[in-house]
């Protein structure tokens, strides 16, 4: 289990394992003070027989301060995250690397498909390979992925890779992936798809570049000289 | 000048039926909220321990359930997220206190619509009715996610509940007139039928935060009520609104649905806050730090729900620069949050604290709302998101901030306003044990869920035994661990709900009207009120917080003190 | 129960808008007058003038409903507030989401169902002329 | 049902009398439910031009004969307030009914075009356009349906010198249920 907390089998899975680290900081930080706050006054202020309550009304200036303070340095730190989550995203989802490699990724009630270039590295090709549950892909490779379902909303997550992107029917959503470790990982269906969603599941394999070639020859359909 | 109401009731004695089954007076409407909020509570809850179970022992017989097919699974959680919100948590918070409370807290008789306030629940009810029959249906109930997305909720030939999902949405369409209706009557109540004197700063907060979330609710739902029709014209007549192929988008929907879903959360959070605000200062004898200071974070709370909704669709393949923008907003949100709870923290300041239950309760709600909210600041860092969305992180974010909300904030509520509502006490040391097992119970739940989550787990998947990664050992122990709590939690709701019943009816008596020493004005009716509230109706002279004045000899100044 | 009213509150039972039958029929005849342009508009057949004839005219229409036969101005100022606020939401709703569900493509992403829709529809002007 | 008013219904803090306070909150939550429909029509209108092609199939006639019902029962309305504050009942229930004849008006109009492009084939399921002409303007026709039984309600009470202040409440509904016509009619007939 803690291998799966600090899993980074992707480029960018570092990253956002990162920036959550920055959020636990900042934000633990200020749920510890008020938690502790919270406890020491409800131990320090109890009801005793004869004492009585100390009127404040909260809107003289001095009084104002406890809440400006803490008002402007929670403001510092969401500026904080905001940029360092942006970063993130930026370069997870919005700006991406090119591509090495291109792979279709089809999700339909309940399995996911795949469509990988033959040893052309070309889509759309004869000499494509098809495969359902289980894609295989070269390490160290920037693969751009075409996202697409036959059906309903589906969502293709590769947990180890902090990777996350909805399948919608009717669009082709580009996302991209650079694995950095061999071995075999979890792809889960991560969006509510009917009966089925429990079940659709499958592997995602990272081999080494020869492993993948072997592969690829391997799974070549029958009959299309690759060239 | 104010004039004795209760003799014009008394030639009219009401009949059973009159009084209870189609009622006009709003603590009637209060309470039929409230029982059917707490029966449809435990059916929620009563599908929660089934799912729960089947995940802690997947494939195996559920007691008082039996085995759970992935179908049912499915629609068991549905239902469950459903119910929990809209026919428990909103009825209670929204319809049951505002109803019971609002009236008698501005010093008013009753709602100014009494006759659409009955409307109200009436077609509430039949929304029950139109829900439970969903479940019992051919093919089963709705299992597409409460927020049903289409095409899965428009097409039987992917959903396999052709009825199901159809009765579904419209008991959901019943359920938003009936609040609609139930939110006009409190908006115009409290802006028109305040007591005499009552200006805006003596308003009770938790009127304030009931109505303020009425309008909430009523300025997001329109575009959800609008996509419903949309979807059930997909649904049964077969048009494409949803469907891709004929030119319907299915991310219109989940801007539909988050327009509404968001700011629907703060329909929520915010009675809650009203309700512990009150405890809190009774129980501490302190004046509310800074009241303006809570009205503003409100206002800017509600201003900014609207602006946030899209971070529940940032992997949902929204334009990623949009992204960008609702990351902004989400976490600007945090900031008045923040301020609320940090006022609230800092009027126990200097108080004379007292733990009853219902404080105990109130605390119980600040101490691990804060949870909640601070880890939706991880889900709002779109970063992070992509990681965590859909996992059980965000199933923990949003059961750290709902079950504060629903039930411990509710339950605060209770304790602390059942001698009003039945003249009895509730026995305090039969509360403390609910709460102990109740706050222990539910961190037991759920804090291993945010471990799960942040180690892969998925949301609404029925059966972990199928991912390799997620089938090990120590993640089922997680899942297991927070199942026996969930049975723990559900066990001390029994010391509950046998207090709650034994002492409504054998409970020690209340005499006096004004038990708590609280300041508010429906302190001042009887225990419990008679039809029309107060045997004069009320002048406010004060705030609602005037606890502990220096020169003073009480602690309290009610509002309707003079002088 | 006119004896149960706190009278104090002086709720003041209607507003006194000043206008007689006259007033209101003259609106008619002015909201008939724009009716009828906003009719016409297409007939020039210029796609501007249309657009400012159909929805620039509904505007102006819909503000003089609003003020002369709904009394809006005679209100407390915060309704008309509570009218542009729900607009508002609405707009919000319309700018944001039109980013995307208003769009065949975007960043990394398109609708290519949406787009061979607009394909297969492409001279669906040559149909408008007749 | 033997209640009798709450004194609660007849205070006014605000200085509005509550039903037309309420009135105003029922239109506002309207208008996000009607803004909300007619801003998914309009995405994806400006979406697909050729959107154009079926509504200029749309009969532009009786939309406009029925924009002219819609803002004469306007003023009819809101010359049944006028005599309502008058207190000269016998006209203001002359005015209602005027106004719920030009609701009936409108329906038949609305039933009669219905019916041509259903027999020209043009139902709700034909296209997407189709679906939001008829789910737009069908909400609509609720809302018209909805006014008339509550005017025709209130004009009893009229009758009697009851409640008069409800004409007024009826009307600004009434003219709001105008307001969304005015902007349906360009938006489905005349922009092409
Ligand atoms: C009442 C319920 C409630 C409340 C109050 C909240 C409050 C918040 N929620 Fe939550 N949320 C839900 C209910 C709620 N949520 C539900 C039901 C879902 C899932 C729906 C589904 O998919 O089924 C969800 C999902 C959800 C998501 C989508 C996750 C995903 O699906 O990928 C996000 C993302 O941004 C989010 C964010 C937030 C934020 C930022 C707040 C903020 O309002 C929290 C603000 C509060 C604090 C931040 C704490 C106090 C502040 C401090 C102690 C100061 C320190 C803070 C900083 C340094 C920033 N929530
Ligand atoms: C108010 C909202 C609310 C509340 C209170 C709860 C309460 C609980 N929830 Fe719920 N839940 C949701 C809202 C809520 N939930 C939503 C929206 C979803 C998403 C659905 C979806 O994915 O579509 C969800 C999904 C969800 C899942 C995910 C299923 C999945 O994705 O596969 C799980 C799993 O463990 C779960 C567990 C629980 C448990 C154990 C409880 C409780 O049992 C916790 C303990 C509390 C109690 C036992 C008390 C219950 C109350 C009473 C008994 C009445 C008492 C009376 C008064 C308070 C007056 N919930
Ligand atoms: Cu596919 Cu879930
Ligand atoms: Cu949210």
């Amino acid at each position: 289990m803690i291998e799966l907390l600090s899993s980074n089998g992707s480029s960018f899975a570092g990253d956002i394992n990162n920036l959550i680290l920055i959020i636990t900081v900042l934000s633990g930080f200020w749920l510890l003070v008020a938690e502790a706050v919270l406890f020491w006054l409800i131990f320090k202020f109890r009801r005793v027989p004869g004492v009585r309550a100390q009127y404040i009304t909260g809107e003289r200036k001095e009084e104002m301060k406890w809440i400006h303070w803490p008002h402007n340095l929670i403001l510092v730190c969401d500026v904080v995250i905001i940029v360092f989550a942006i970063r993130v995203w930026y370069h997870v989802k919005q700006d991406l690397p090119e591509a090495q490699s291109t792979i279709r990724v089809i999700g339909q009630q309940w399995a996911w498909r795949y469509v990988m270039p033959g040893a052309d590295n070309i889509l759309g090709t004869k000499d494509d390979i098809e495969t359902v549950d289980e894609l295989h892909v070269k390490v160290d490779t920037v693969y751009h992925f075409k996202l697409e379902s036959v059906d309903v909303l589906h969502d293709f997550s590769v947990p180890q890779f902090r990777l996350k992107q909805d399948a919608i029917p009717g669009r082709i959503v580009t996302g991209w992936f650079k694995p950095t470790k061999t071995g075999t990982f979890d792809i889960q269906c991560a969006e509510m798809c009917g009966i089925g969603h429990g079940i659709m599941m499958s592997k995602l394999v990272v081999e080494t570049a020869e492993e993948h070639d072997k592969w690829v020859a391997s799974h070549t359909p029958a009959g299309v000289a690759s060239n | 000048m104010a004039t004795s109401h209760a003799e014009h009731h008394d030639h009219h004695e009401m009949s059973f039926w009159e009084k209870y089954i189609f009622p006009l007076d709003h603590k009637v409407i209060g309470m039929q909220y409230l029982f059917t909020g707490i029966l449809m509570g435990v059916l929620g809850a009563y599908f929660s321990y089934v799912f729960r179970m089947q995940l802690a022992f997947p494939g195996t017989e559920v007691p008082l359930f039996g085995l759970v097919t992935s179908a049912q699974y499915n629609s068991l959680i549905t239902n469950h997220g459903t119910i929990m919100i809209f026919w428990f948590a909103m009825p209670i918070l929204v319809a049951a206190f505002g109803n019971y409370l609002i009236p008698l807290m501005i010093g008013a008789d009753d709602m100014v619509f009494p006759r659409i306030n009955r409307l109200s629940y009436q077609i509430f009810f039949i929304s029950v009715l139109v829900l439970i029959a969903s479940f019992l249906v051919h093919n089963g109930g709705f299992g597409g996610a409460w927020t049903a997305y289409p095409p899965l909720s428009a097409k039987a030939e992917y959903n396999l509940t052709p009825w199901g999902s159809i009765l579904w949405l419209v008991a959901v369409v019943l359920e938003f007139v009936a609040f609609l209706l139930g939110g006009i009557n409190f908006i115009t109540t409290l802006m028109n039928s305040r007591a005499r004197g009552m200006k805006m700063n003596d308003i009770p907060i938790v009127c304030w935060m009931i109505v303020l979330a009425s309008i909430l609710f009523m300025a997001s739902a329109g575009p959800l009520i609008a996509g419903a029709a949309m979807l059930l014209f997909d649904q049964t007549i077969g048009t494409g609104f949803f469907d891709p192929a004929r030119g319907g988008d299915p991310i219109l929907w989940q801007h539909l649905f988050w327009f509404f879903g968001h700011p629907e959360v703060y329909v929520v959070f915010l009675p809650a806050m009203g309700i512990v605000a009150e405890v809190i200062t009774t129980f501490s004898r302190k004046k509310l730090f800074a009241y303006k200071v809570v009205l503003f974070t409100t206002f800017a709370t509600g201003i900014l729900s609207f602006f946030v909704w899209a971070h529940h669709q940032f992997i949902a393949g929204i334009d990623p620069r949009l992204a960008n923008i609702f990351t902004v907003t989400t976490l600007l949100i945090s900031i008045p949050i923040a301020e609320m709870l940090f006022v609230y923290i800092a009027t126990l300041y200097g108080g004379a604290i007292e733990l009853t239950t219902a404080m105990l309760f109130a605390l119980g709600f600040l101490a691990t709302f804060l949870i909640g909210g601070v880890t939706g600041v991880f889900l709002g860092a779109s970063g992070a998101d992509i990681y965590f969305h859909d996992t059980y992180f965000v199933l923990a974010h949003f059961h750290y901030t709902f079950v504060p909300i629903a039930v411990i904030a509710v339950f605060a509520g209770l304790y602390y306003w059942f001698p009003k509502m039945f003249g009895r006490f509730m026995n305090e040391t039969l509360g403390k044990i609910h709460f102990w097992g109740t706050m222990i119970g539910f961190n037991g739940i759920f804090m291993p869920l945010f471990f799960t989550g942040a180690a892969g787990d998925h949301r609404r998947i029925f059966d972990y035994s199928n991912f390799p990664e997620l089938a090990v050992s120590s993640l089922q122990n997680l899942r297991t661990l927070a199942t026996i709590c969930v049975v723990i939690t559900i066990l001390f709701q029994f010391v509950f709900f046998w207090n709650f019943f034994y002492s409504m009816f054998k409970g020690k008596v209340c005499t006096e009207k004004n038990p708590w020493k609280a300041n508010t004005l429906e302190w001042f009716a009887a225990s419990p009120p008679p039809h029309g509230n107060f045997p004069v109706m009320p002048e406010v002279y004060r705030g609602p917080y005037e606890f502990s004045t220096p020169g003073r000899e009480l602690d309290y100044w009610p509002q309707n003190e003079k002088a | 129960m006119a004896g149960h009213v706190d009278h104090h509150h002086g709720a003041e039972g209607h507003h006194d808008s000043g206008h007689g039958p006259s007033f209101y029929v003259k609106i008619y005849a002015i909201l008939m007058v724009l009716f009828i342009i906003s009719v016409l508009g297409p007939e020039f057949g210029h796609r501007t003038v249309t657009l400012i004839t159909a929805f620039g005219i509904a505007i102006v229409k819909a503000y003089m409903v609003a003020v002369n036969f709904m009394h809006i101005r005679q209100e407390k100022k915060y309704i008309a507030y509570i009218m542009f606020a729900m607009l508002g939401a609405v707009f919000l709703f319309y700018i944001a989401v039109s980013t995307d569900v208003q769009m065949t493509t975007g960043a990394n992403w398109e609708n290519h169902a949406a787009k061979s829709i607009i394909e297969e529809n492409k001279d669906f002007e040559k149909h408008l002329e007749h | 049902m033997g209640h009798s008013t709450p004194i609660a219904t007849t205070r006014s803090v605000t200085g509005m009398p509550t039903g037309r306070l309420a009135v105003w909150w029922v239109i506002g939550s309207e208008i996000v439910i009607f803004g909300g429909l007619l801003m998914c029509y309009l995405m994806l209108r400006l979406k697909y031009p050729h959107w154009a092609l079926n509504s200029s199939h749309t009969n532009t006639f009786a939309g406009g004969v029925n924009t002219f019902v819609l803002l004469s029962s306007s003023l009819s309305i809101v010359l049944a307030h006028h005599y309502a504050e008058k207190k000269e009942e016998l006209k203001a229930v002359g005015f209602i009914w005027a106004t719920i004849f030009g609701g009936l008006c409108f329906l038949v109009i609305k039933g009669i075009e219905w019916t041509t492009e259903i027999q020209n084939g043009y139902t709700i399921t034909s296209s997407l356009f189709w679906s939001f002409y008829y789910t737009a303007a069908g909400l609509h026709a609720l809302h018209v349906i909805a006014g008339m039984i509550l005017m025709g309600w209130i004009s009893i009470d009229v009758m009697q010198k009851k409640n008069m202040h409800r004409v007024e409440l009826i009307g600004i509904y009434w003219h709001f249920v105008d307001i969304v016509w005015i902007f349906l009619f360009p938006l489905l007939y005349i922009a092409k």
